[in-house]
């Protein structure tokens, strides 16, 4: 199943229908609505949505409305995983039992990195483990933005969110040092034949990958970067440059784990200074040069580890 | 109809098995497991065909249940004692989604101290969600409660989730002969699991939006709520004549009644422990005194009209609480405020009297129950209670 | 109270049981949450310069910018930018709001 | 009906408490601290002056959301207040407007998006707006109504960052609903003596026209 069919290589591959229409109370320009809007014309119409509590529950379907083409259904904060996983079974039981008939569903978990790191981690890796065929998507903004910027397990190093403030005792912010979520899953669920990381600056790259994901006869996981103007603190338009400075300097990295090998799907040609991803964010502002060089650190080190050239190294 | 002789998690893993049911997702905790084994090992043996999905805890299994059954499937789930609270979640939202759920309750004492004996505060903790209650006395009627939960469950008029509560050790881990029902039986008692509004690509829906909240529509939800029950009061009596005519067992759908034609004394039971309390019922009739038993089979939605019916013309009402709540009205039990409720405004309303009994798994003997029944009749010929509230078999 | 909501609020009774709304029909919009008076600076396309290469369609978050025409649908563009910033040839600048009347 | 009766019981606190109003219309998140800020002192200088007060933003904004046109309110009353605070006041002396797009927020029409800022605005109230246009630019984009008060500009977002102090000045300058004095005297004690000069350059540059 896997292979170059499902490659999205150009806007020509991109299909015209809209399943996540306009009319939804996300920020304007938000990140994780383009990650919906993208996610979702990937999948195509036959395909369920399952939204963990957060932003793309809570902006996107509120006041008894939805913006939702397909079916969708919410699903609770710390429940991605599980439901994603009794959604396939049902699905998987049914169709067994020709109890339904047509074609295959596609099962989508749509779950922000609150719901997906913190604490819907059981669930995640219960659902990794169910063997049932759904994708999950974790949408990441690095922090929990629907409750108004709380420090997630995704959070980075040094960034400002309402529970990690910058102050006179505390200068630096958030000094927890965020989890890597794809690798997590990698590595730990053997039995999970795909898994990717994504942004949505890199459009063709994710929705391939959600193709990918949802191809595979079993669970998926794929964790997209999908920077939040309210969170990080920037301009509405600067959404999708963010995300590519994000992955140009090394801040983010595009790859995908296929049974285990792990493989970039984007390299860089040449990596850009941290700095500027870090001073292009509200979030960062209180940090010093040598905040920042701690940053280029830590950086270098995961783009070696990864396969990349270091920009410091040019 | 062949007879077997069986735990109550057989029991009730056949009764699942008869269902035809389509997904099962189980996380383990004693006094439930068994039924969970039993259908693995089914499963596992091809006796019959489900997704056996197993659950990382209990919050992951309710949600699996919950998102299934609104696809489209079967499900059946379960737990025990604090496994059931740990899923309080998911519990909440199984019965505001109108997710048809049965899951079976192995009745567990609460957490600290850790303690697999019966206790009913697991199930009755949660009594007000939108749960069906069915409270089994033994094997059979686990089985039999079983198939009547889909069905009231599944109905179109209620779509509410389904608790079928079994005493730990009493009911979970005695065998017991059972009748086992035929297929065909099954199937002309319970009609295939069809409703309006599920997870179809082909009939789109978007359930459980966030709604405005400065008060638009989740009021409006909760009425809904309470009409579901309502209507499953009507759905469970008509069941339960329909089970009667198609298995020949016939079971009260709300409550069973023990020697209460005239009884100055009667004793509200849930569970097995009624076993033991008609056997004291029996030996102080033969002893001439008027004692009699009610056995509450549906707690959710509460017979409060059966038990009118019965208590207002008794001398004094006893009710057996096997749970707790601390600092309620008058110290009482779950049940016990509740059956005051019912009663409340009633001229001659009898005087109610509460007995913790059996809590932690605590064996209630048949002497026991005698003792409660003389308190009651002293209470009945004074009409008045001496104390509101007594511990049974608790070491002073 | 209307609750700033004009759509007509249904009775307990008229309402699907369990929380269930409609989904939007293939094509449609989500027609009760119009999002056009987010709006501080609306995206104003030059015709000239667009070499309809449907980036800013690709991007916007809120679906507003139509397939063929490639101009916003100013009932539910909330103003982000994103397509003018992203717009490989400079054909997208955003304009004040206050230089148009209501309705145009 | 219910509508009728809750009005009638808020006329009722107001006879009792001489109750009075503000609204602030704001854009979410860049504005919502200016606009918490603004009802928040409001509130405060009332309590100063002896009346009592509440402050609140309109709950369903909450969570805000970048641009989402959002309400905030302040009530003062000289006597206790006696009833809950609504979720919207039916009745305000003044619409306070802190960007100047908010003006035709209402032109979305059906739905839940539709604000519109005229919306029980007492007829003898004030119209504040943050713009650096005259009224008679900003006519065109108000929605019809009977509306007879006054309409005050102020190019506040100039005069001060904070953008909630010269709008402040310019509320208690116009309604009286709080004294300028107070207010002065407050955010001179707050948030440093410059911002009186913000205060009274708001109350003289702020140009009042009748509608």
């Amino acid at each position: 199943m896997m292979g170059v069919s499902l490659e999205v290589k150009s806007i020509s591959d991109v299909p015209r229908e809209e399943y996540y229409a306009s009319g939804h109370r996300t920020c304007a320009g938000c990140g994780p609505a383009i990650m919906c809007k993208l996610a979702a014309k990937a999948a195509g119409p036959r395909t369920v949505i399952l939204g963990a509590t957060g932003c793309m529950y809570v902006a996107n379907t509120s006041y008894y409305l939805t913006p939702w083409v397909v079916p969708w259904m919410h699903t609770q904060l710390g429940a991605g995983g599980s439901a994603g996983a009794g959604t396939a079974a049902a699905f998987r039981a049914l169709m067994r039992k020709r109890k339904l008939r047509g074609e295959k569903i596609n099962v989508i978990a749509l779950c922000g990195d609150g719901a997906t790191a913190d604490i819907g981690m059981n669930a995640l890796s219960g659902g990794m483990l169910s063997g049932q065929d759904f994708l999950y998507i974790c949408y990441d903004n690095q922090s929990y933005a629907n409750t108004g910027i709380q420090a997630s397990g995704t959070t980075p190093w040094g960034a400002w969110t309402t529970f990690t403030p910058p102050g006179r005792a505390s200068p630096t912010g958030n000094v927890r040092l965020n989890k890597n979520l794809a690798r997590l899953v990698a590595t730990g669920h053997p039995s999970v034949e795909y898994v990717a990381t994504a942004s949505i600056a890199f459009p063709f790259d994710f929705m391939t990958k959600v193709r990918e994901g949802l191809a595979v006869d079993g669970p998926a996981f794929i964790q997209v970067q999908t920077p939040c103007p309210k969170g990080w603190r920037f301009d509405s338009s600067r959404t999708i440059e963010v995300g590519r400075l994000s992955v140009e300097t090394g801040s983010w990295f595009l790859y995908e784990v296929v049974k285990g090998d792990l493989r970039l799907t984007y390299r860089p040609r040449e990596l850009l200074p941290v700095a500027e991803y870090v001073r292009a964010q509200g979030r960062f502002a209180h940090l010093s040069e040598t905040d920042i060089e701690t940053v280029q650190k830590r950086v270098d080190e995961a783009c070696r580890e990864i396969g990349l050239a270091p920009s410091s190294e040019r | 109809m062949v007879r077997r002789v069986v735990t109550g998690v057989i029991a009730i893993a056949n009764a699942v098995k008869l269902a035809d049911v389509d997904v099962i997702t189980a996380y383990p905790i004693r006094p439930y497991t068994g039924v969970m084994n039993e259908l693995a090992r089914m499963v596992a043996d091809g006796e019959f065909d489900a997704e056996y999905v197993i659950a990382d805890c209990e919050h992951s299994q309710f949600e699996m249940a919950k998102h299934a059954s609104m696809a489209g499937a079967r499900v059946f789930t379960g737990s025990a004692g604090i496994g059931f609270a740990y899923a309080y979640e998911p519990i909440v939202v199984t019965a505001s989604d109108r997710a048809p759920v049965v899951a079976m309750l192995g009745d567990r004492t609460l957490d600290d101290p850790g303690c697999f004996g019966v206790e009913h505060t697991d199930a009755l903790a949660d009594r007000d969600l939108g749960w069906i209650m069915f409270f089994a006395e033994n094997a059979q009627e686990a089985l039999d409660m079983t198939l009547m939960a889909y069905r009231v469950a599944e109905d179109a008029r209620v779509l509410l989730p389904a608790l079928v509560c079994c005493d730990g050790h009493f009911i979970t881990h005695v065998y017991r002969p059972i009748d086992m029902p035929e297929s065909e039986q099954v199937k002309a008692f319970l009609p295939p699991y069809n409703r309006q509004y599920l997870l179809d690509p082909d009939r789109p829906v978007s359930i459980a939006p966030q709604v405005g909240s400065s008060g638009e529509h989740a009021y409006e939800f909760r009425r809904q709520m309470v009409e579901a029950m309502v209507a499953a009061r009507r759905i469970i009596s008509e069941a339960s004549e329909d089970f009667g005519k198609i298995f020949g067992r016939k079971y009260p759908p709300f409550v069973e009644e023990y020697m209460v034609q005239g009884a100055d004394a009667v004793l509200i039971i849930l569970g097995n422990m009624s076993m033991n309390a008609r056997e004291a019922a029996r030996q102080l009739r033969a002893k001439g005194e008027r004692v009699g038993v009610v056995r509450i089979r549906t707690y959710r939605p509460f017979p409060d009209v059966e038990l009118q019916k019965v208590l207002v013309s008794a001398g004094a009402v006893g009710v057996v609480d096997c749970n707790f709540s601390y600092g309620s009205p008058l110290g009482g039990g779950i049940v016990c405020n509740d059956v005051r409720s019912a009663l409340y405004g009633f001229p001659r309303a009898p005087p109610v009297v509460d007995f913790f009994a059996g809590l932690g798994g605590r064996e209630v003997t048949v002497e026991d129950f005698i003792g409660m029944f003389r308190i009651l009749l002293t209470a009945a010929r004074t009409r008045k209670a001496e104390k509101n509230v007594y511990w049974i078999g608790l070491r002073e | 109270m209307s609750y700033g909501l004009k759509k007509p609020l249904a009775s307990w009774k008229e309402m699907p049981p369990g929380v269930v709304v409609p989904a939007v029909p293939p094509g449609g919009k989500n027609a009760w949450y119009k999002t056009g008076n987010w709006r501080i600076q609306r995206p104003v396309v030059d015709k000239k310069k667009c070499t309809k290469c449907r980036i800013c369609w690709l991007y916007c978050p809120d679906s507003a910018i139509q397939y063929e025409l490639l101009e916003a649908d100013l009932e539910y563009c909330k103003g982000c930018g994103i397509c003018s910033r992203e717009c490989p040839a400079k054909a997208i600048t955003m304009v004040s709001e206050m230089k148009f009347r209501p309705g145009e | 009906m219910i509508e009728a009766i809750y009005v009638e019981l808020w006329w009722l606190g107001m006879s009792v408490g001489d109750m009075k109003s503000v609204r602030v219309h704001a854009r979410g998140v860049t504005q919502t601290s200016a606009a918490t800020q603004l009802v928040r002192l409001i509130a405060e200088v009332a309590v100063m002056e002896g009346k009592d007060s509440m402050a609140w933003g309109y709950y369903n904004d909450s969570p805000d959301r970048i641009n989402v046109p959002v309400k905030w309110y302040a009530s003062v009353s000289s006597k206790p207040i006696v009833i809950s605070p609504p979720y919207d006041p039916p009745v305000v002396e003044a619409s306070v407007i802190l960007e100047q797009a908010l003006l035709k927020a209402w032109t979305t029409g059906e739905g839940v998006g539709g604000v519109d800022v005229m919306e029980g605005l007492s007829s003898k109230g004030v119209l504040a707006v943050n713009t650096e246009s005259r009224f008679d630019e900003l006519r065109c984009f108000l929605p019809k109504s009977d509306f007879s008060g006054r309409v005050v500009t102020l190019a506040a977002s100039r005069m001060d960052r904070s953008l909630y102090v010269p709008m402040a000045a310019v509320v208690a300058h116009t309604t009286g609903i709080v004294s300028v004095k107070q207010l002065s005297d407050l955010v001179g004690k707050s948030l440093g003596e410059d911002k009186r000069l913000v205060i009274d350059r708001a109350c003289k540059e702020a140009l009042v026209e009748e509608v």
